[in-house]
């Protein structure tokens, strides 16, 4: 098992990748998943999902989970 | 009640006249549909737009969509309620979103439509890129 | 801005597609689109409905739905209206009114679009005349 | 030139008339029509119409006025 993390829109212009997959090892949040599958700063108002549900930077990710970056939404 | 996403051409009042004559329970008890239409514009953020892309995430995307309709249901006295949103390649003058409430009354269905529009733009994970003048650009915030 | 009034079949969402692909100069412009259809229920006052006559006073209704239309343009930034109402004979089910308003976004369009459905229901004159069980009844006041 | 009378729904059901028509004479009022074209007394939510705008049961009416008396309004 690991992580599987997505990148879209502007994130995944800025990353350069679509999606991406960590071993949990010493990961914790959704932040530490940032810092070690890119090698930029998270852009301030960069929202975080896990699991498909919005969630915060600092909430805490397991072995299985789906984390994701979005840029701030601008649908309808 | 009705959620969907699709890449292609919308044809919003076609689709809410379908869905209202494919649920027969409805007919004779509702009062009232608030229906909302998002078309895309030529223009944005002062210049002109001759094309956009809408790129989405696949399952998170359905799951706001089904979770605002239902916080609307529940909030409001709604008998049924449609959403239908479009991804992408796009030109202006393309609808984009068509969202439709059926109620007893007018209060309700106005009140729940605007709910779910309004929830749809800050929650569910849509991103425009439009093309201008000189190249693309990602839209970084909601035009209203 | 068009208003009308007849008797006879309304396919409100019809006219609604057919007065915006009309106006040419909407074209591309118009960001939102805020519709209320208005729809004949078959209960009312805890009472079966079997069918209702709508009359109206022909001028002065007129007069009130482009008065109540251009309140709406000068009250909020809209970019058009549409309202179409009918009258004479009906069953439930049948549509009875549609409101339409396009604007660049959407509080304009939702709000000129209530105000014109709320101001319509409170000044312009139109009866309804219910057929329940044991005869008519004229109906006495707005449901909503 | 006369002042032309309109009933309507309830109100024409209810005084047995849709139209009629009454010389201004010492009429001012549009409560002085009803009571000079009717029989009955008007009922309490009765609205006024004069030259087919709202008007109230005491304005000034003029020769060659239309005026009409219309229960609440129900349409929509």
């Amino acid at each position: 098992m690991s992580i599987s993390v997505k990148y879209f829109a502007s994130v995944r212009d800025l990353v350069g990748k679509a999606e991406d997959a960590v071993d949990c090892g010493d990961i914790r949040s959704a932040n530490d998943v940032w810092v070690q599958t890119t090698s930029v700063v998270m852009p301030p108002n960069t929202l975080v999902a896990i699991n498909q549900e919005h969630a915060r930077g600092g909430d805490r990710v397991r072995d299985g989970d789906e984390v994701a970056f979005l840029p701030p939404v601008t649908g309808g | 009640m009705e959620i969907r996403v699709f890449d292609g051409v919308l044809d919003p009042l076609a689709e809410v006249s379908e869905y209202e004559q494919s649920k027969s329970e409805l007919a004779g008890h509702f009062g009232a549909t608030s229906i909302f239409v998002g078309t895309m514009r030529d223009r944005n953020q002062g210049g002109a737009v001759s094309a956009m892309t809408l790129e989405h995430y696949p399952g998170m995307t359905e799951k706001y969509l089904t979770r605002v309709s239902e916080e609307a249901a529940k909030r409001w006295d709604i008998m049924d309620s449609l959403v239908v949103h479009r991804v992408g390649a796009m030109l202006p003058n393309d609808p984009i979103v068509v969202v439709a409430v059926w109620s007893a009354h007018r209060d309700d269905a106005f009140k729940a439509c605007r709910y779910i529009i309004d929830e749809l733009k800050t929650r569910a994970p849509f991103w425009k890129k439009e093309m201008v003048d000189g190249g693309e650009r990602w839209v970084s915030q909601d035009s209203g």
